[in-house]
């Protein structure tokens, strides 16, 4: 069953007030184009999960400065600060998590599971009593799953049944993400056939995937960012 | 060389070969390109590599392949690339050897602070707290004072702490710390800062137990 | 026509093109070799297989590549293959989109028995329970009685459960019967059974509700 | 760092008493020659976690067949009647888990997590009250991780690193197993220099392996069982 749609009916079927995970650790994996979908359709009081914000006016950080954003669940926008001025004036409601919880509770969600215990953060000023768990005579932290209405990943090829494979240091979130949310959108520069992958190679098998936007190019976000360039 | 220059070059001892490696954000990151080309060393980034490497020359650079601080890496032979839930198990399942972090302020019992200033500056978490727990050994690298020229070696950490009891080495511009269960124990120090000036500059007792013939800080 | 292959060509009905399909160990299993060549599903193996398909030659037969029956497959163009907790994740994140499953006993209230017979049989679980318990749509598939020629559709299940309500439809070599809210209803059933002859085999009560000009079960 | 060993030096770091974690479902993926190097060195009072048990005097059939094995973590031994029988005579000690429930205790070990909450049997005799928990108004049952001392793995190639590739459906619970064990051993036909893989495409990464053993041929195990083929 092909899974082909048009960049426009794909971020059509998210309505405001959706729950939207969306793939990328700054900019390698970040789905720039089906976030600017987003954008000039103009959906509001959107819930997003992402690593990070993205840089000042690139990617999530646009949305988030054209008001369409609720609520950011992340790990750290130390990078951006318009993102931080917003978080800082209240316009914004921010949860963070450490990194590997972040992706963890992801996880867990697209395991089909409920939540996790750990000790990470255990002694720390993230964990409030009400977290801890007194189990089998030793004390835990219990993380609930996250998961989603949505998930935006960017994939750097995918076949028609929704394989993925991604590319780089874009793998991050993706994987666990697309398992995560009950509706994944996927976009991709190079869209082809079944059976151009290697079956051992598939990184998403496409059972976790509903639609495949075939990109003409990438974005221009996708170029080298100077200021990550050392002299 | 300046204070920074002689962190990294004092950092670059910690890394013995063979090992796996992750170098926070700020001056850790830094490290990397103080190490020799042919050094075996696996640099773990939490954003999902195992073997990243310096900086391409711009021509050959991969918009795709970054580290967790941003900036583009290269890749040494037999790297591998994996998602944000294995990196993480690596870091827990305490698979990496060595993690080199940054720091607001650490102290005599090696508590780490170096997240969040409250009021001034909480951009969250990142990857800090994971590593700074579960990695098996903390090297920590500081200037030995603030801008301010406020210590950064404290008795105790006032700011939230990153995670408890999990520095085992200090290393600052002016000289190499132990954390021990006797307090904080001078390994080497510049040559010239006398002992008193050295406590001077940091708010923790300092015990001195430079030993001959061991390598001097700096040189 | 056998009862078994009775069984296995009503199966086949039952797959939607472009669904991805579990097919249980024992009957189940068999169904894929039912399916046109080029009839558009992905079969789902618990093992780790997305797309597994029917055996190759003994000439051109990989040993590494099994399902979960231990029989070995082929793989279709799209194919992927994946760990086991991906290959559950499928299953509880319900992107299975219909298990066939083969049952020592089912119920009424849809309830499913198929892995353990207290004293006699217990094996172990398998994937059973999981796909029971999650998939979106379960068809069982049996004999409608024992090699004794007793009931295997009951009003309550007796031994011990895999998985509760969870049962949405049942073929045998009988009759296809619906579980419902109001409770077990035939749909269809072999033109030379009386409706009388068919509940006398079955333990639970039936609702008859054969609507005309649908398929006529065997044919 | 190469972490070569010989298959006798690699077995031998074993221990009588061990809890040992054995990839592989039916046959793909099992380590037969870790194995049977385990059978000839004759460690005892083991601890396996494995899918299955192997066919009749095949993989750690052998080793259970021989009185070496204390108990065995399993989902499934229905295919063999040799383990069947010695479970039922009281000879070993068999605990089975639902297939998905065995490989996310592993992974939830492998994560470094302690447990997680999921209702997977929660209504089935394989739950006991104790194993419930009440949490923010629901119920969950608690699955708690599974570790191990050792792992056997199979890899389809392997490089000096301890970088894995498997192959077809031998991928099964090995990478879950290579994260959940204190000392990973891997056996492979084929292991070579590193570089030989691209980055993206290796499924275990030599961070989770401690030993690496080449094998000069595969066992006669791994040829074509009649009885799985189809008449």
């Amino acid at each position: 069953m092909k899974k082909n749609r048009t960049l426009e009916s794909a971020i059509a079927s998210i309505p405001s007030g959706a729950v939207i995970m969306v793939g990328g650790f700054g900019n390698p994996g970040t789905p720039f184009s089906l976030i600017n979908e987003l954008l000039r359709q103009g959906q509001t009081n959107l819930t997003l999960i992402k690593n990070d914000a993205n840089e000042a006016s690139h990617g999530v950080s646009r949305l988030i400065e054209n008001g369409q954003v609720r609520k950011l669940i992340t790990t750290h926008i130390g990078l951006n600060k318009n993102v931080i001025d917003r978080f800082n004036q209240g316009e914004i409601e921010v949860a963070f998590h450490p990194q590997g919880i972040l992706a963890e509770k992801i996880r867990t969600a697209g395991a089909g599971s409920f939540g996790f215990l750990t000790d990470i953060g255990i002694h720390s000023e993230i964990t409030r009593p009400d977290d801890l768990l007194d189990w089998q005579g030793k004390t835990y932290k219990v993380e609930m799953a996250l998961r989603a209405d949505f998930a935006l990943i960017h994939a750097a090829q995918a076949d028609w049944l929704g394989n993925l494979v991604y590319q780089g240091s874009a793998i991050n979130f993706s994987p666990l993400m697309a398992m995560a949310a009950d509706h994944v959108i996927v976009e991709t520069p190079d869209l082809g056939a079944p059976g151009r992958f290697s079956p051992e190679q598939v990184h998403t098998p496409g059972a976790f995937v509903d639609s495949v936007v075939q990109l003409e190019s990438l974005t221009s976000d996708y170029g080298i960012l100077e200021h990550h360039v050392r002299r | 060389m300046s204070d920074v220059e002689r962190i990294l070059r004092r950092a670059v001892l910690e890394i013995t070969p063979g090992s796996i490696v992750n170098l926070g954000i700020g001056l850790p990151t830094k490290v990397m390109h103080y190490l020799p080309d042919d050094f075996d060393v696996q640099i773990h980034s939490e954003n999902g590599i195992l073997g990243a490497w310096k900086q391409a020359e711009p021509e050959s650079m991969d918009p795709f392949l970054i580290d967790a601080s941003g900036a583009y890496v290269s890749l040494r032979e037999g790297a591998s690339l994996f998602d944000s839930a294995v990196s993480f198990a690596m870091i827990r399942r305490a698979r990496v050897d060595l993690t080199m972090i940054g720091a607001f302020e650490v102290d005599a019992h090696g508590n780490l602070a170096n997240w969040k200033i409250p009021g001034r500056f909480s951009p969250g978490i990142g990857g800090a707290m994971e590593l700074a727990q579960k990695t098996k050994r903390i090297v920590v690298l500081t200037t030995h004072t603030d801008k301010h020229g406020r210590p950064k070696i404290l008795e105790t950490c006032r700011l939230p702490l990153t995670a408890k009891a999990c520095v085992s080495r200090i290393i600052s511009e002016l000289a190499v710390i132990d954390v021990t269960n006797r307090g904080l124990v001078v390994r080497e120090k510049l040559a010239d800062i006398s002992d008193a000036d050295l406590q001077a500059k940091t708010e923790a007792a300092l015990i001195f137990a430079i030993e001959s013939g061991e390598e001097q800080h700096g040189e």
